[in-house]
């Protein structure tokens, strides 16, 4: 009989811890990319009731990048939502070299961008609006310029003003990874990021990502095809899978 | 103790030993509840025989409240140490809770019938029982609503506890309304002092009413235990882990 | 504090954007308080007696229509997924949310009253009791319902269950909206019903937002 | 003898009340009484099913 999940002690809910925890970042300092490991230790991850996959350990030093394969419905996806953070693995835990994710959430929420497989835009508010609000939204008040730049980079700062409900799927696309140009994060996760985006558009895609290993970044890419970058390491969660389908 | 009965075949083992004797108490007290409440208590000077509906209207109230505040402390357990059973139990608990509530409401509404000559009385405590109805149906529904099972509990534990919190406001403003809108010539229903004579089989009544409770509730836990394991099953496909 | 106003503004452009839903809202306030008499007739003393229970009754209900919406849209198309994982504070979010819904259901609200009293006939002691507690009041509403707006995310039939989930938990404010406003035809002080009414406000205002963050964050999960 | 039945019956002219509230009473718990212990054997029942089938399917695996 599956047992049940032991009884962990409530910790103390001070004011301090509070404070702690969801400090937001001094705006003077902006986050430099400090170079800094990331793993995880054998992470059970259920979806529904259902085990996806289990005792899976990642380790991310900087400037590598991890692309996960595995037929569909192996918990790509759910890795990734694991590792950002908004569903917690139902065992093992992810920590940076300086504390554990649920330790320091937010500290941990200001070195992730995720780029989901939904592009997260509001379709009544024009491109630059979209882009702004998101930045602001994770970090502080932006200039225009950053934003106009980063649109110029992926090619749509022409349709800084137009509605996203106007452009074609490929723009929204550009549109939602032109966020890893403003704001720089440790740890890019892209899910699925070569759908609807043209050839030109996934060769700027390599260099980004390329350019911000250098810098000492890192990435977990979650995707079927391979992307052909340098030194990626590939990681088949095929081996780690718990669902009838996969064994 | 929570750790302790957590384990679903510990919790079996240990509520089939418990089961019959809960059972045998329950119909002993209901029972000689029923015979005190019947015959052997004197009929009210004022109301005569009707206040013998109160040996069964009163009980059913405190149990839809106690039955509430069960769901709302497992709710709270399971919110906050992430305890799948806590949540089970207090899904097992709500259809009891809600016939107690009806049936609170029937027989109140079958009281007011001969004392104030209305079936529906807009008394506060029996107003206040309406909307812990609601809350109730509320807790049910919620439950229900998703595709995703665990998904509804936690989202119904939420709804509990701020249900708990309601459930005084709403008492104490319905309170205030009953005054404000009081026609003054109205009999109040616990106006003379309850006699002596008629706490005992109100009490044995309460016991009761308890003990099935609890005989209930211990069985719709294995039935949602149960539920959880068949799906589980069907789930993973046949390979139970340990 | 510019976060959240930063955040508001970017709300209300949403809903402002397509300015005719919120012209809805206020007008099927107003149709509603105009079925009233339809149903009970015309007698002018029974109308302004009933006016003020009346018209908390549809700004209730014209704020149950317009909760759905406030986290139904960003969680399809993702971006409460972006708002959870962000370093800015979620609780700072959802009261940003609670205030623009408020904003564009519970102010025009308080706007349409007048319409309804010239209607109703209320005197204008009456009235003006009234606007103060639809403005003490109808902040409660956006709150707790915002609230069961984050339970039933991902539901499947969420409107109709947020109106069960909701109402009952808003009786007490529909008792005291109206109280204060009929205190002048029951004869007592409206100050009582007031200051309860405020009371509820703050304690919606503790509870709303924290235990919403808590429900968003276990629907995503 | 009888006269005290049935004065007991009539339970001084409110029987029309007091026993319908009895009867609500006894139907509820009985019903909630028994409506949970039907559902334990449906769900043992389910149980046992699933549990043979799935056996089936094992030897029938290993077998070919």
């Amino acid at each position: 009989m599956d047992c049940f999940i032991s009884f962990p002690k409530l910790k103390c809910f001070t004011l301090k811890n509070f404070l702690r925890r969801w400090s937001s970042p001094d705006p003077k300092r902006s986050v430099i990319i400090i170079s800094m490991e990331f793993n995880g230790k054998n992470i059970l991850c259920k979806r529904g009731e259902k085990e996806v996959f289990s005792g899976l350990s990642i380790k991310l030093v900087p400037g590598e990048i991890i692309e996960l394969h595995g037929p569909n419905g192996i918990g790509k996806t759910s890795l990734l939502r694991l590792i950002s953070g908004i569903s917690k693995p139902t065992h093992g835990t992810f920590y940076w070299s300086d504390g554990t994710v649920s330790e320091y959430p937010e500290r941990h929420f200001s070195r992730i961008t995720l780029i989901g497989s939904a592009d997260a835009l509001k379709p009544m508010l024009t491109v630059e609006e979209n882009l702004y609000d998101w930045t602001w939204l994770n970090r502080p008040r932006p200039e225009r310029s950053t934003i106009i730049s980063a649109l110029r980079v992926f090619g749509i700062d022409a349709l800084a003003d137009t509605p996203v409900r106007f452009l074609s799927a490929g723009q929204k696309r550009r549109l939602t990874l032109s966020r890893l140009l403003t704001v720089e994060t440790n740890l890019w996760l892209l899910d699925e990021p070569t759908i609807a985006l043209d050839s030109e558009a996934v060769s700027l895609l390599k260099k980004l990502l390329v350019k911000h290993c250098e810098s000492g970044g890192m990435a977990v890419i979650a995707t079927n095809n391979d992307m052909q970058i340098q030194n990626t390491r590939k990681v088949n969660l095929l081996s780690y899978a718990r669902s009838r389908q996969h064994e | 103790m929570f750790n302790f009965l957590a384990n679903p075949a510990r919790f079996n083992q240990v509520t089939d030993r418990l089961m019959p004797a809960t059972a045998g108490l329950a119909g002993l007290f209901l029972s000689i509840g029923i015979i005190s409440a019947l015959i052997i208590s004197p009929p009210d000077y004022q109301q005569g025989d009707t206040v013998r509906i109160m040996y069964v209207h009163v009980p059913s109230a405190w149990m839809a409240l106690f039955i509430y505040s069960f769901i709302a402390i497992t709710s709270a357990i399971g919110l906050i140490w992430r305890h799948p059973f806590a949540h089970l139990s207090a899904q097992a608990a709500a259809p009891i809770g809600i016939t107690f509530t009806i049936l609170c409401l029937t027989t109140g509404s079958l009281w007011g019938k001969p004392m104030w000559g209305a079936w529906w009385v807009w008394d506060a405590r029996l107003t206040s029982v309406l909307f812990l109805f609601f809350l109730y149906l509320g807790f049910m529904a919620l439950n229900k609503a998703f595709d995703d099972p665990s998904r509804g509990e936690k989202s119904a534990a939420i709804l509990a506890l701020v249900g708990f919190i309601n459930v005084p406001v709403i008492k104490f403003s319905v309170d205030w309304w009953n005054t404000l809108h009081q026609p003054a010539s109205l009999l109040r229903a616990d106006g003379p002092a309850i006699h002596s004579s008629m706490l005992t089989p109100l009490f044995l009544m309460a016991l009761g009413f308890i003990f099935v409770a609890v005989c209930v509730l211990v069985t719709r836990i294995k039935v949602l235990l149960l539920k959880r394991r068949i799906r589980l099953m069907r789930i993973n496909g046949g390979k139970l882990r340990s | 504090m510019n976060k959240l106003s930063w955040f508001i503004w970017h709300e209300l452009k949403i809903s402002l954007r397509n300015a005719g839903d919120t012209a809805v809202i206020v007008m099927f306030f107003l149709l509603i308080a105009l079925l009233f008499p339809m149903g009970i007739g015309s007698s002018a003393a029974l109308l302004t007696r009933i006016a003020p229970g009346v018209i908390w009754v549809a700004a209730i209900l014209t704020a149950m229509l317009s909760l759905d919406s406030i986290f139904a849209s960003d969680f399809e198309d993702g971006s409460l997924e972006q708002i959870v994982i962000s370093p800015t504070p979620l609780i700072l979010i959802v009261t940003a949310k609670f205030t623009a819904h408020w904003l564009i259901t519970g102010l025009p609200l308080i706007f349409a009253v007048p319409i309804i009293g010239l209607i109703y006939d209320i005197p204008i002691k009456v009235f003006s009791l009234l606007l103060i507690s639809m403005g003490i009041g109808t902040p409660i509403l956006s709150l707790i319902g915002g609230l069961g707006a984050a339970l039933v995310l991902g539901a499947r039939r969420g409107g109709v269950l947020l109106a069960l989930i909701v109402l009952p938990l808003l009786v007490p404010v529909l008792i005291f909206g109206t109280a204060a406003a009929d205190a002048v035809f029951l004869g007592f002080s409206p100050k009582p019903p007031l200051l309860l009414l405020s009371a509820m406000l703050l304690a919606a205002l503790a509870i709303a937002p924290s235990i919403t963050t808590l429900a968003i964050r276990r629907a995503l999960e | 003898m009888i006269e005290v039945v049935v004065e007991f019956i009539i339970m001084g002219g409110h029987a029309y009340y007091i026993w319908p509230a009895y009867i609500i009473a006894t139907v509820g718990i009985l019903g909630l009484w028994f409506f949970s212990i039907r559902e334990l054997k449906y769900q043992k029942q389910i149980l046992a099913n699933l549990k043979e089938d799935i056996s089936q399917k094992t030897q029938q695996r290993k077998c070919n």
